[in-house]
C-alpha cells in the first residue's frame, strides 16, 4: 500500500537522523574539548608554550576522524546536502580550531586540502564526504576574531611582535575575501564582520606605534 | 573546571530523557489520532461492535507498547518537569479514550478511570518483552507517592504510573467535544435525526460547566472559546435539520 | 461529580500559586536589599572595604533561608517543576548575589553546593526543594557580567589588580561553559553574552597594559 | 524621601488592586452562576418557562449588588478609570445578563438606569461608581448575539413566533448603533459583529417562511 | 433608540475632549523637548544664567498656555479617564522640570514641587487673556478632592490642578537620567574631568533606588533597564576619562 | 528661517485637518441619519411604503450637498488627494445611499452623473470637488450586497417578485464588475464579496421556484 510504503520511508529516515544527531553530538563534544585547549592561548602565563597547547589539542583529532568517517558511512550518495544542516556548524568550528593550530605553529592560511585531511574527510564533492566550500570560509572567518582578539592579549602578555604579524595575516585575508562575490547569506553577514576584527587589530599596531 | 563536567553529564542526561519522552509522545499523538479516525468511522454503521473491538485492542498495544516505556521514564523524576514533552501526546490520547467510551457506552468517563488504564503493575508488565534503556534502573524505586490524584498509591512500590494532571485531562475532554461536534454534522449528513439532539444535550452540559468554570487557566479557556463555537455549529445543525 | 472535583482541584491550585507568589514577593524583596547593599561596590569610595559590605550583605540571607523554608513546605514532593517558573527568577538573582558575595572574599567560584547552604535548600532534585541546575548556571553567568563591570570601575578608582584577577576568572569560566552543550534556550542566549563579558575584560586589561 | 514615599504608593497601590481583585473575581463567579442558569433557555424542554428560570437569576442579583457595593467602597471618588480595567468585562456580562431577563419577561431594551439599578450602581460618573457607557453598550451587544442564538435553537424547539419578535427587536438596535460614531476601538468591531447577527435572525425569519 | 441619541451625545462630547488633550499633550511634549535642548547646550557654557532665566520664561508661558487649559478640560472629570491622552505630555515635562532644577540647584526636585507649579488659582488667572471653551462651566466647581497626593486643596474651591500620579511622576524621573548620561557624555567630549562623576553618583543613587523598587509597573521596570544601561555608559564615559 | 517656515507649513497643515474632519463628521452624521431611515425598508410592515421612505431620506441630501459645498471650498486645486483619505469612507457611504434610492423608486443603476448631482459635487477631477471614480464603485458593491438582503427579507414579508428582479439587476452588475480590469486592491477584495451576493439572491429565487 501507498501509505504504508510512505510511513517506512519516513520511519527510516526518523532513525537515520537520530543516528546522525548522535555522531554529531559526540563531534561537537570533541570539538569543544579541542577548543578548550586552545582557549589557553588567551592566558598570559601560555603566551610562551602555544606549541605545546597546540600538540595536545591536536591529539585529539583522531577522534574527529573517528566520528567524521562514521558520519560519512550513515550517508549514502548524493545525500550529504539533504542532512547537512546536522553536522553544518561542527564541521565550522572544527575547520576553524584546525585552522587555528596552523596558524599558531606556521603562522599561515591552512588551505581547504589540508583542513580535509586533519579531519579526516575529502576535499571535492565527487570524492565523497567532504568540506562544504561554505563551510570552511565560515570556520576561516571564525579564525580571523580569534586572532583579533590574541593580538589585544598578546600585548597584554608582553608579546609585542604578534599583534603586528596578526594584524597582516587578517589584513591578507581580508583582501581574498573581497574577491568573493558573496550573496546576501550567512557568509555575507559573517564577513561583513571581518570588517571589525581588521579595524581592533589595527588599533592594537597603533597604540603600539605610540 | 570539573564542576562543569558534572554539569555537562547532567545536562545532557535531561536533554536526552526529554528527547526520548518527546518521541513516545508524539508516537502516542499520531495512534490516538488513528483511533479517534477509526472510531469516527463507526458512528451509524452496523459493525459498531468490531469497530470498538478493534480500537480496544488498539489502546492496549498503544498502553503497553508506549505508555509503559513512558511511565519508567517518568518513575522517579518530578512528572511537571517533562510535562511539557509528554502533553500533547497524554491530551490527545484522553481525547481518543473518552471519544471511546462515549461512543460505546455513552457517558464522559472520569479521570480516575483514565489514570487506572495508565497504571501499570510493575511485576507483570516486568517479565514481558517491554525493554528501555531505564528500566533496570527503575525497579524497587519507590513511586512520587505524594501526586494528589494518587493519594491511594502511596504505599505500592509496585507499580509505575503516568500521572494525569486534571488540567491536562479536562483539555483532553474540551477537545473530544470538538469530536462530538464532527460526529454530529456527519450525523445530519446521513440524515440520522436523532443522534444530533441527544450528542448536543451532552455538549450543552459540558458547555456549561465549562463556561462556569473560575479560576481558569489561559489554555482551557480558549478551549471553552472552541467549545462554545462548536456547541453553536451542533445547535445549527439540529436547525437544519428542522427546518 | 466530574466538574465539581476540578473545579476544586483549579480553587485550590489557584490559592497555593497565591501563597506562592505572596513568599516569592518577599524573597525578591530581600533579594533586592542585598542587591543595593552590593551595588556599592562599584562606588570609588567603597573599594577598600568589600569585605565590610559582604558582611551585611550576608546577615540578610538568613531572612532568604525562612522565605525558602516556607516556600519549600508548601511544594508537594514531585511538584518542584510545576511551580517553579514562579521563583526562578528570584533564584537566579540569589544565587548571583551570594556568588558574588563569595568571589569578593575569596576570589574563586561558588560551588553549587555552597550556594544551596547560603540559600538554604538542596543541591540535587532528589532530596527536595533544590536550586535547579539551570538557575544556578543562569546565576553564575550574571555574576561574570556583574564582575566585568566591577573591573572597569576599578580601573577608575584607581584598583589595577582586580582586573587581571577578575579577567582570570571570567577567562576559566568562559573554558568551564564552553564545555556545556547548551541547547537553544535562555541558558544559550545568556552565554552569549558571556562572550562578550570576557572581551570587556581584555580590553580593560590591554588598556591597563598601554 | 522621595523614593520611600513612591514605594509606599506602589505598595498601596498593590494591595489596593490585589482586594479588588478579590472581589471581582467574586462578582465574575456570581456572573457565570447567573449564565448558567440563563443558558438553560436554549434547551428545548425549558421553551415554556423562561420566566421561572428569569426569576432563578433574579434571586442572584442580591449578591451582585453587595459586590458591587463592596467594590465601591474601595474607589476614591476621581479613581474609577484608574482601576476600571479590573471590573470592565463582568460588568458588561452583567449588563447582558440583567438585559436578558428584561427582554425575556418583557421583549424589551433595559435602559442604562434600570441596569444600573439591577446591578446596585450609578448611572453617571459624577454619582459615584457607575456603568461606563462603553461598558454597557458592549453588554448590548452581547445581548444580540445571544439573542440571534436564541431565535434559531427557538425553531428547533418548535416556537416559531419567538424569532420574528428577536429579529424585530436586533433589527432596532441596530439601527440605534448605526447613529453612534464609534471610533475604531473595541465597541466598533464588536459592533461590526452585529450587522452578523441581524443577518442571521434575517435568515432564520426567511427559512420559517419558506 | 431616543436613548442612542443620548448615547451618542456623550461618546462625542468624550471623544472631542480627549482629542483636545491629545493636542495640548503633543505641545507639551515638543515644548518640553526645546527645553531640555535648550539646557543641555547651557552645560559648560559661560552664560550658564541666561540660559536658565530663557528656561524659566518658556516654563511660566508653558503653565499659563498649555497646562492652564489642560487643568480646565480635567476639571471636574475623573483624570485618570484621559491619563493616556496626557501622560505624554506630563512626562515629557517633568524630564524637563527635574532636569532644569538639577542645572540650577544640583539636587532631584520632588514631586510636591513639581505638583504645585501645576496647580493654579483660579480667581487671579481667570481674569487674565486665558481662553478656552469649557472655561465658563468650570468656575466654582469643586475640584476632585480626594486625589491621595493632593489631599490638602480638599477645602478650596478656587484652584484646578493638573493632578500628577506618582507613577507618572516617577516615569519622567527615569527620562530625566538619560539626560544625565547625555549630559556627561557630553563633558567627557569637552574634557570637562569632574561633571560626570558627580553625575555618576546621582545616577547610582536613583538607579539604587529603582532597582529596589519592589511591587514595580511593568512601563518602569523597562525604564530601569534603559536606566541601568546609561549608569553604565556613564561609567564607561568615567572609565575612558581615567585610562 | 527654514525651520519656522515649516512649522507654519506643518500648523497651517494641521488645522486645516482638523477643520476637514469637522465637516467630515457632520457628513457622516447625515450619512447615518439617512442610513437610519433606509434600514426600515428591511422591515416587512415597511415592504409598501419603499417610496415614502425614500421621499424621507432624499429631504436629508440638501444637508449632505451643503458638507460638501462646505468641504470644496476649503480645498484647494490640485490638493483633493492630498487629503480625500478623510472624505472616502463618508462618500462611498452617500453613493450607496443616493444608489439605493434610486434602486428603490426605479430600479436602475443611478449614473455616476446624477449621483454626483444628489451629492452636489462634480463628476470629473477637472472640474473641482468630484467623486473618485473608486468611491463610486465602492459605493454600488455596497449596494448589492444591501440588496441582496433585501432580497431574502422581500420573501419573508411576502413579496415574491421583487427578488427575482433584484437577482436580475445584481446579475447585471456582476457581468459589469467583471469587465473591469481590478488591481489587487480594496476594490478588487470587496469585488470578491459580490460574488457571494450573487449566489445569495440566486439561493432565493431557486427557493421560489421551489
Amino acid at each position: 500500500k501507498i501509505f504504508k510504503d510512505f510511513q517506512d520511508y519516513l520511519n527510516a529516515d526518523h532513525d537515520l537522523r537520530e543516528e546522525i544527531r548522535s555522531v554529531v553530538r559526540d563531534l561537537e563534544q570533541t570539538a569543544r574539548e579541542i577548543q578548550t585547549i586552545l582557549q589557553a592561548i588567551h592566558q598570559p602565563s601560555n603566551a610562551s608554550n602555544a606549541t605545546s597547547l597546540c600538540d595536545q589539542a591536536t591529539t585529539h583529532f583522531s577522534k574527529v576522524r573517528e566520528h567524521y568517517s562514521s558520519l560519512a558511512a550513515k550517508i549514502l550518495e548524493g545525500q550529504y546536502y539533504r542532512f547537512n544542516d546536522h553536522w553544518k556548524f561542527g564541521t565550522q568550528r572544527l575547520v576553524y580550531l584546525s585552522a587555528l593550530i596552523v596558524y599558531l605553529k606556521e603562522e599561515r592560511l591552512a588551505s581547504r586540502e589540508e583542513t580535509a585531511e586533519t579531519l579526516g574527510v575529502k576535499t571535492k564533492r565527487e570524492e565523497g564526504f567532504h568540506i562544504d566550500l561554505d563551510d570552511y570560509l565560515m570556520g576561516i572567518l571564525n579564525l580571523t576574531s580569534e586572532l583579533s582578539r590574541l593580538a589585544m592579549n598578546a600585548v597584554t602578555a608582553g608579546d609585542y611582535s604578534k599583534p603586528l604579524k596578526i594584524s597582516k595575516f587578517i589584513g591578507e585575508l581580508d583582501s581574498g575575501f573581497r574577491l568573493l562575490n558573496l550573496k546576501n547569506d550567512h557568509l555575507r553577514k559573517r564577513f561583513d564582520g571581518l570588517k571589525y576584527d581588521v579595524k581592533r587589530c589595527e588599533e592594537v599596531v597603533y597604540d603600539l606605534t605610540i | 573546571i570539573q564542576a562543569f563536567r558534572v554539569f555537562q553529564n547532567e545536562l545532557d542526561n535531561r536533554n536526552d530523557r526529554n528527547e526520548r519522552i518527546v518521541k513516545l509522545s508524539r508516537d502516542i499523538t499520531i495512534e490516538s489520532k488513528r483511533i479517534i479516525f477509526t472510531l469516527q468511522r463507526c458512528v451509524g454503521s452496523e459493525n459498531k461492535e468490531d469497530v470498538l473491538n478493534e480500537a480496544k485492542v488498539k489502546f492496549k498495544e498503544l498502553h503497553e507498547s508506549k505508555f509503559f516505556p513512558l511511565a519508567l521514564e517518568l518513575e522517579g523524576q518530578d512528572p511537571y518537569q517533562y510535562l511539557k514533552a509528554f502533553s500533547p501526546g497524554l491530551q490527545e490520547y484522553v481525547e481518543a479514550i473518552t471519544f471511546f467510551h462515549y461512543v460505546s457506552g455513552g457517558n464522559l468517563v472520569d479521570i480516575e478511570r483514565v489514570q487506572s488504564d495508565l497504571t501499570f503493575p510493575l511485576k507483570t508488565l516486568q517479565s514481558s518483552e517491554v525493554k528501555t534503556p531505564t528500566q533496570s534502573t527503575v525497579i524497587d524505586k519507590e513511586h512520587d507517592a505524594s501526586h494528589p490524584i494518587n493519594d491511594e498509591s502511596s504505599q505500592t512500590k509496585s507499580q509505575v504510573i503516568i500521572p494525569i494532571p486534571p488540567s491536562e485531562y479536562m483539555l483532553g475532554v474540551a477537545d473530544f467535544t470538538g469530536e462530538l461536534m464532527r460526529m454530529a454534522i456527519n450525523c445530519v449528513g446521513a440524515r440520522d435525526l436523532e443522534t444530533p439532539s441527544v450528542v448536543l444535550d451532552l455538549m450543552r452540559v459540558i458547555n456549561s460547566a465549562f463556561t462556569n468554570f473560575g479560576n481558569i487557566p489561559r489554555e482551557l479557556r480558549q478551549k471553552t472559546r472552541v467549545l462554545t463555537q462548536s456547541l453553536q455549529k451542533v445547535e445549527r445543525a439540529c436547525y437544519t435539520l428542522r427546518v
